[in-house]
């Protein structure tokens, strides 16, 4: 029972956190327990514990999956947090501290979760202890897009309740006895009946599809990156998206089990494909480098959706590429971050130069979009070599094609305002200042971490997290 | 008992209706909290023998759905000091006839969809549509914070009617999620609305649209 | 010491470079040509040796083991790799040193020596996924190169457009090498003629390798990348870069089966870019962006070789496409290492001058005596010149053809067209250097630029000296390169190898004559020049047929030079002109200037640019900022889904 | 030790037969003109004139001026080394050489042209630009009729590429020749080589500023040039291979002799086109030679 140490030592933290009484002290309170949560989830990746047959969470091969890496984002991040917070005490962080604990304690649980019902509660509860983490900058920004955040997310998790209640009937008509658990669900196999069974899945596709990011279901995306902290972009670019991504998983494979895998294969490749083609759109003209994190963000959600859509090999390697793209989001967004606060702007409008204001950040930045955009030898270009290849070994030549294109424009788009971002001339009203933005340590280094990690991932993918991928693929899609 | 039941799940999906056709944002809220309170009276009717856990749900439920949200909602109209007259994007008129395809179209949709003999007669499924249709237009054709949350009340009412056809078989955790979740997030709106006032001087959401491409 | 252990020297010469870049620009300069000598050491010996180096040690990258291979067509590359690498390398400490640009010299060399260890491992992976990794590193290592003056706009934007062409390609190659992997099931390369699923991965290769190389309609990115870059950038962009892409080509036509058509498609694509790669050069007036449309021109030259090659192996291994082979294998040497002279020339008229306006220089040979004469020679090579190697590439591939055309073959009428326009290429590539020569070097200097030039130093005049010696020896000896010729030959399709070509090519011959030619050359030139110095010399100004003050500014210009030919091309240059002409009978000033656009670029890919655009900035229009319409495309997205997953008879 | 004598005599019978050509040219003008003109040896004389002469060189020059006639001078040379002479054949002779013989007066125009850019003049720039121009047209005409010879004998050596019959297509072998031989040459209808307008001139314009030693070389090799393409048309044409040495020699003569009278005619009856007309002829040419091609692989088919 380990495992329940993943969920209880952030919610613990969080208590503490919120009686905390020192200020500067209390950041520290980020990186001590998601330390401690990092190791235990390593550690548990390494001595995977044996499921208990009908546990309500545990830590079972999807959650081995992934949990490692949300860990490791959430301690990187909170190591970023101490210095951020320190440049920044301006803003109180009783809450913003309390509320990224309690996060990190209920994407642990929605990870873990072996049953329909409490993977929802805990969704539901994670949406809402997003919000004080959104409008942590206070501004009027930061409330229209946490207010955006909540309507639109909470619609889609309104949507995936009523998806979970139809599967929960769907169980029920078909003679279940109500049990939610997956394994109960997936035991019930075929005799589920077919309409409810539909139904469900159309609801909780789009309820966490809503979650993730998936086009048209995106639209609070770019505003909620756009506006949040760094740090809280990566967090749910990486760890919110992750949960909903594993979500769908986990009901795919109940829907899969009842024999209609064409269905959720058919349905999850077109909103990948379509999710793909959105970002890139939007990716070609915006000017805003935050929001084009998110539009990216969409992009990537749809590679997962493509990936998940293509049996075992594209599971393992959506599973690859929630690992890939989750850590080289984490030193974009960081980076990202550093430069929106040295540059007072984040439009390209007015935004230039920024090789010489922030120099490390700058870098980083632009080594980041190149990891992200596929450049070898970073994770993403290996994860997304695998997907391409799951596209061809199921002869799907038009996803591929459709996905091949999606990229290059993203790409386009993106290193256009990366450059322009990062090159230029200073525009004059930032050329007058003419002082260099301090780039502590504690703010560069973990961009670098992340980008070290994604390096690490691609060149020499860990053979423990090749098997922890392995089984979980296995786990989704029995027979290979 | 099921003649009971349908009359009062007809009664809330009139209420639906009656919350779109409303122009004054009082008769909207009161309309999502009467609705409210008529779901939290439909657990009692479904048992035979009253559960304990089944009564304290009825309660709670009339409670948060039927008091606490609609008076805060009333709290922050009278806080923010705001015009009380709804601001439709799509007029009254066209809002009820959607609202009226929208109820035809959801028991449409249930009689394709196979039932269980107990819940064959009942109106459950149809309703829950039904009112999870006309919550969708609420929060699409009104342009006033306030009446896009009566609008999500309404179809979080929905939800929780069609969860009631569980309630017998699964753990009632599914319902406690809803009522924590619905106070909660509730109670987060509030919050923001009450910022949105402070920030925007009005709550009709149409200004809030700096954030755009 | 065994080609391994060089290679590991010329790696680990490298790699210590990139660190020592920052620290020490002397240190740097040792090893990384210590690195490029040991790599030279190491091609030559498999060259010579006609063996295989291959290493596969027990070492995993990316989940795929490591293999390294050095046969014959790699070590050909390899060697004019690491002759341009090294002499790029002693170039560039001069011509970009820490005293001229403090800011982009140490990160250069840091780049430089990414770009010249990645090329190489790209020649030496033999693992599909190690090529994609190292191709594609090679390709950020030169867009850092290319816009190494970022802050000059064009430079970055030159470079964009380079990134953005090389994803193109880049994405082209995803797909082959996912392809290729998931048909063969492995991501090891090597020979896989007789799996003839794999033909029509031939036409992703030709797109992706091609845009690499600079064929004609993909070459938008080239003109601009070669003319912005720092010179000696340009020169192994344009020396080898664009040879990665022929490596790919060649490598991957040795390996795979190819569709029928493909010959036929590749020399059709050698023959246009050839001919409009000549045709734009001659409407430029930029010396590097001119020289960069020669690129395309010898590009064209060696496809047509290529393209005769695959065909005649697709017909069974006549003779005349091993000519045609052996003519473009040489024409990559020779193009590489004349072009890279041309571009260190180049950038030396730069570094002295300060413009690549052709129009502003001029009568550079006073002062820039050894560039002017090694640009001549560079020029003559590149022309295609007897005594010079140009030729003997050229003469190779002109065999080959007219061997095509008398063999009554199916290729036979291809092979007329080619070798007609080959000439037409050659007399236009004259025309064209004609130009460059006389308007840059000779004449009399044309504005105030020209007047404070000075010659460069011996760190840039060693490698174009080199540079030049191997021109002058190729044409000189073409024989003592044939065994290198014939190993990569042989190695590209093993059919091939048995045959014995040099009865049809008298390269001994050949060598002779151009010998005694060369030596009667210089000996004519000697004489005629004692026997004017004997009979007197005096000066005069130019006879300007009478006209009393005649000023530099009213020599012929570029632009003027080239008017005949450019109009006949201008159905495509689609040349601008602004033009005040004299029209009164007392005129007032006037002028007339005609610029050369981007064709391809400006009026194909720019308004499908546009139009990418308009959709974009339509469809972006939806983020509107109002939550109802979110709500909705939410509602709109559950309808689809829900009619997406009932479609398909999902009862 | 016999191949150096007979390189020096065949080498000898060029250098010495060239200037003759022009003469005969100009002769044949007189004579259409009724004038009595200059005796045909005048070339020589002017070259020997030349030859012993100051130079007058351009403050603007650089040593090119002086080393391009000289290294062009020697690539004509080279050239008519490697034609044969009637069925005595070359003395070089190579696969190959054919094209090798093409370059080489590429090379001899590369080096003219440097030269004369090299003075910085406006007209000796617009001669250059000229000249270049038009030799593009003339080389796909030239590769064109190599192509045709090539059909004809399965050859790529000029020695054998000459020696069979023409065969069907020789009249327009001889026609699209013809024309390219003009053009190369400098003659009318492309160039006048008498007049003095400089502005009309292609081939006289590029020389306005070399006296001396260096006219002498190009005014030498120009004429050596004239009698290369004189005898390439006639081997061309004439079925040489079949003839005995005597003949063939007689033959050869004759015809070189005919075709110097026919330029001197053209000369003489002809007005110099119009530049932009110039395109067009050598493009006739051109096509001549094409369909000379043509014929002859129709003919060729086994």
């Amino acid at each position: 029972m380990k495992e329940i140490f993943l969920i209880a030592i952030p919610l613990l933290a969080a208590g503490a956190a919120f009686a905390w009484p020192g200020e500067r002290t209390r950041p520290w309170l980020l990186p001590a327990a998601g330390g401690l949560h990092a190791m235990l989830a390593l550690w548990l990746l390494v001595n995977p514990p044996v499921l208990a047959a009908d546990a309500w969470f545990g830590f079972d091969p999807l959650a081995r999956a992934v949990l490692p890496m949300v860990s490791l984002l959430f301690f990187v991040c909170s190591i970023y947090g101490v210095a951020y917070l320190q440049i920044r005490p301006e803003r109180k962080n009783r809450i913003f501290v309390t509320a990224l604990l309690v996060m990190l304690g209920l994407l642990s649980l929605a990870l873990q979760a072996q049953n329909l019902g409490l993977l929802w509660v805990a969704a539901e509860a994670t949406t809402l202890v997003t919000v004080p983490l959104l409008h942590f900058n206070g501004t009027a920004r930061a409330f229209e897009a946490s207010w955006k955040y909540l309507l639109i997310g909470g619609t889609g998790i309104a949507l995936s309740l009523l998806g979970s209640f139809c599967l929960g009937y769907a169980s029920l008509h078909s003679g279940g006895n109500g049990n939610l658990n997956f394994t109960a669900l997936v035991a019930q196999g075929a005799s589920l009946t077919r309409p409810w069974l539909i139904t469900a899945w159309v609801l909780l596709l789009a309820g966490y599809g809503t979650k993730m990011g998936l086009a048209p279901m995106h639209t609070w995306k770019p505003d909620a990156y756009g506006e949040a902290p760094g740090m809280v972009g990566a967090l749910l670019a990486g760890g919110t998206t992750t949960m909903a991504f594993v979500a769908i998983l986990r009901v795919k494979q109940v829907v899969d089990a009842a024999g209609a895998g064409a269905m959720t294969e058919r349905t999850l490749l077109a909103f990948g494909l379509f999710s793909m083609l959105v970002a890139a759109l939007f990716l070609l003209g915006t000017p805003d480098f935050k929001r084009m994190l998110a539009y990216s963000s969409v992009e990537h959600m749809g590679i997962l959706a493509v990936g998940a859509a293509l049996g075992g090999a594209g599971i393992w390697a959506a599973l690859f590429h929630v690992w890939t793209n989750g850590l080289t989001k984490g030193a974009l967004f960081l980076s990202a971050g550093n430069i929106r606060r040295a540059a007072g702007a984040q439009t390209d409008d007015k935004v230039a130069g920024m090789a010489w204001r922030s120099p490390a950040s700058a870098r980083i930045f632009v080594v980041g979009i190149l990891a992200v955009t596929a450049f070898p030898p970073f994770g993403v270009f290996f994860s997304e070599l695998k997907i391409i290849l799951a596209t061809f070994q199921t002869n799907n030549t038009f996803a591929a094609t459709a996905f091949l294109g999606c990229l290059l424009f993203a790409f386009f788009g993106m290193t256009r305002l990366v450059f322009a971002i990062v090159d230029g001339r200073p525009r004059a009203a930032a050329r007058k200042t003419n002082e260099r933005f301090p780039e502590l340590p504690g703010i560069i280094v973990p961009p670098l971490l992340f980008l070290a990690l994604s390096l690490w991932l691609g060149l020499a993918t860990p053979s423990l997290l090749r098997e922890a991928w392995t089984a979980a693929a296995r786990l989704l899609i029995p027979t290979p | 008992m099921n003649g009971t039941m349908n009359l009062l799940i007809g009664l809330a999906m009139g209420l639906s209706l009656v919350a779109l056709a409303s122009s004054r944002l009082p008769s909207v809220i009161r309309a999502a909290a009467f609705q409210g309170m008529i779901l939290g009276t439909l657990p009692l009717l479904l048992e035979e023998t009253f559960h304990g856990l089944v009564v304290a749900v009825a309660i709670g439920t009339i409670l948060v759905k039927g008091f606490i949200i609609p008076n805060l909602l009333r709290r922050a109209l009278r806080a923010a000091n705001i015009d009380r007259e709804v601001e439709p994007l799509l007029g009254f008129v066209p809002s009820l006839l959607l609202g009226a395809a929208a109820t035809i179209g959801a028991a449409a949709l249930a009689s394709e969809l196979p039932l269980r003999p107990e819940h064959a007669r009942s109106l459950l499924v149809p309703g829950a549509f039904a009112t999870v249709v006309c919550g969708f237009i609420l929060l699409i054709a009104r342009t006033k914070a306030i009446s896009q949350v009566c609008g999500y009340l309404i179809l979080e009412n929905g939800i929780y009617l069609f969860g009631l056809l569980l309630i017998n078989t699964t753990p009632l955790l599914v319902e406690a999620g809803i009522l924590l979740d619905l106070t909660v997030a509730v109670f987060v709106i509030g919050i923001i609305v009450d910022r949105i006032q402070r920030e925007f001087d009005t709550l009709d959401t149409r200004k809030l649209n700096s954030l755009r491409e | 010491m065994t080609p391994g252990w060089l290679l590991l020297i010329a790696g680990v010469g490298l790699v210590t470079g990139i660190f020592s870049a920052f620290k020490s620009p002397r240190a740097w300069l040792a090893v990384t040509l210590v690195g490029a000598v040991a790599a030279f050491a190491a091609a030559v010996w498999m060259l010579a040796s006609g063996a295989v180096w291959d290493w596969q040690p027990d070492f995993v990258i990316g989940g795929e083991m490591l293999h390294l291979q050095l046969d014959g067509i790699s070590a050909f590359f390899l060697v004019l790799l690491s002759v341009l690498g090294g002499a790029g390398t002693l170039y560039s400490s001069e011509y970009w040193n820490d005293k001229n640009h403090p800011a982009s010299a140490p990160p250069g060399r840091a780049w430089w020596n990414g770009l010249l260890l990645n090329m190489g491992f790209v020649l030496l992976c033999a693992n599909g996924l190690h090529f994609l990794i190292v191709w594609e590193i090679f390709t950020v290592c030169a867009y850092f190169l290319v816009s190494l003056e970022r802050q000059r706009r064009e430079a970055r934007a030159a470079g964009w457009l380079y990134l953005a062409a090389s994803h193109v390609a880049m994405i082209c190659l995803f797909a082959f090498f996912a392809l290729l992997a998931a048909r063969t099931g492995s991501w090891e390369l090597g020979p896989m003629r007789e799996h003839s699923g794999l033909a029509s991965l031939f036409w992703l290769a030709l797109v992706g390798f091609g845009i690499k190389a600079g064929i004609f309609p993909l070459h938008i990115w080239l003109p601009s990348a070669h003319a912005n870059a720092p010179s000696h950038v340009s020169a192994i962009m344009s020396g080898m870069a664009i040879k990665m892409g022929i490596y790919g080509l060649v490598r991957f036509t040795g390996w795979l089966p190819a569709p029928d058509s493909a010959g036929w498609v590749v020399a059709t694509l050698g023959v246009i870019s050839a001919v409009l790669g000549v045709a734009f050069a001659l409407g430029q007036h930029d010396l590097k962006r001119l020289l960069a449309y020669h690129s395309v021109e010898n590009i064209g030259i060696i496809l047509i070789g290529l393209g005769f090659a695959m065909i005649a192996a697709s017909h069974g291994n006549p003779v005349w496409g091993q000519l045609a082979l052996a003519g473009a294998l040489l024409h990559v040497w020779n193009h590489g290492l004349f072009k890279a002279l041309l571009f260190l020339g180049a950038g030396s008229v730069l570094h002295a001058t300060g413009t690549r306006e052709m129009s502003r220089l001029g009568g550079l040979w006073r002062a820039m005596p050894w560039t002017a004469s090694l640009f001549a020679l560079g020029a003559t090579a590149i022309t295609g010149l007897p005594p010079l190697n140009g030729f003997v590439s050229e003469w190779l591939i002109y065999l080959g053809l007219f061997d095509a055309v008398s063999a009554h073959g199916p290729a036979a009428y291809a092979a007329i067209c080619a070798a007609v326009f080959l000439g037409v290429t050659g007399a236009l590539a004259l025309a064209c250097f004609v130009k460059v020569c006389g308007v840059v070097f000779l004449g009399l200097p044309r504005g105030k630029i020209a007047e404070h030039v000075h010659e460069c130093g011996w760190r840039m005049r060693l490698p174009m000296l080199v540079l030049g010696a191997a021109c002058v020896a190729i044409g000189l000896a073409p024989i003592l390169f044939w065994p290198a010729l014939a190993t990569a030959a042989a190695t590209w399709q093993p059919a091939l190898a048995g045959a014995n070509i040099l009865p049809s090519a008298p390269l001994v011959a050949l060598g002779a004559f151009h010998l005694a030619l060369a030596a009667l050359v210089i000996l004519a030139a000697i004489f005629l020049w004692r026997r004017v110095q004997c009979n007197g010399v005096s000066r005069a100004g130019t006879w300007d047929c009478g006209y009393a003050a005649p000023t530099p500014r009213m020599q012929y210009t570029a632009g003027s030079f080239a008017g005949i030919i450019t109009g006949w091309f201008a159905w495509i240059l689609r040349p601008e002109q602004h033009a005040h002409l004299p029209k009164e009978i007392f005129p007032a000033r006037s002028d007339f200037a005609e610029h050369t656009p981007e064709t391809v670029l400006e009026s194909v890919i720019e308004p499908a640019g546009s139009l990418v655009m308009r959709v974009s900035a339509a469809v972006r229009r939806l983020q509107h900022g109002r939550v109802q319409s979110y709500i909705f495309y939410l509602l709109l997205g559950l309808a689809a889904l829900a009619i997406l997953a009932v479609m398909g008879g999902a009862k | 030790m016999t191949i150096a004598l007979d390189i020096f005599l065949r080498l000898a019978v060029w250098l010495l037969l060239a200037p003759l050509l022009p003469g005969i040219i100009n002769k044949v003008k007189a004579w259409v003109a009724g004038r009595r003109g200059p005796p045909v040896l005048q070339l020589y004389f002017d070259l020997a004139k030349l030859w012993r002469k100051g130079v007058v060189l351009s403050t603007a020059v650089s040593p090119m001026h002086i080393l391009g006639p000289a290294m062009a001078w020697v690539a004509i040379i080279a050239a008519a080394l490697l034609l044969p002479v009637g069925p005595a054949g070359a003395s070089l002779s190579f696969r190959g050489d054919a094209l090798l013989f093409v370059y080489l007066l590429a090379f001899a125009r590369f080096c003219i042209a440097l030269a004369a850019l090299d003075t910085g003049s406006a007209f000796e720039g617009m001669g250059v630009a000229r000249e270049v121009s038009y030799a593009v047209l003339a080389e796909a005409a030239i590769i064109t009729a190599l192509l045709t010879l090539c059909v004809q004998s399965g050859s790529v050596s000029l020695a054998t590429m000459l020696a069979p019959s023409a065969g069907a297509g020789a009249a327009l072998l001889a026609a699209g020749l013809f024309g390219v031989l003009l053009a190369e040459n400098c003659r009318v209808p492309f160039d006048d080589p008498n007049t003095h307008l400089e502005l009309t001139m292609i081939h006289e314009v590029m020389v306005l500023d070399h006296s001396g030693p260096p006219l002498a070389a190009i005014l030498h090799g120009a004429s050596l040039k004239l009698l290369i393409f004189a005898v390439l048309l006639t081997e061309a044409v004439l079925p040489l291979g079949k003839l005995s040495l005597l003949q063939a020699i007689g033959a050869l003569v004759a015809l070189v002799f005919v075709v110097a009278i026919v330029i001197g005619l053209v000369e003489s009856l002809l007005a110099r086109l119009a530049f932009r007309r110039v395109p067009l002829l050598l493009t006739t040419a051109f096509l001549f030679c094409l369909f000379a091609l043509l014929v002859a692989w129709k003919g060729g088919m086994p």
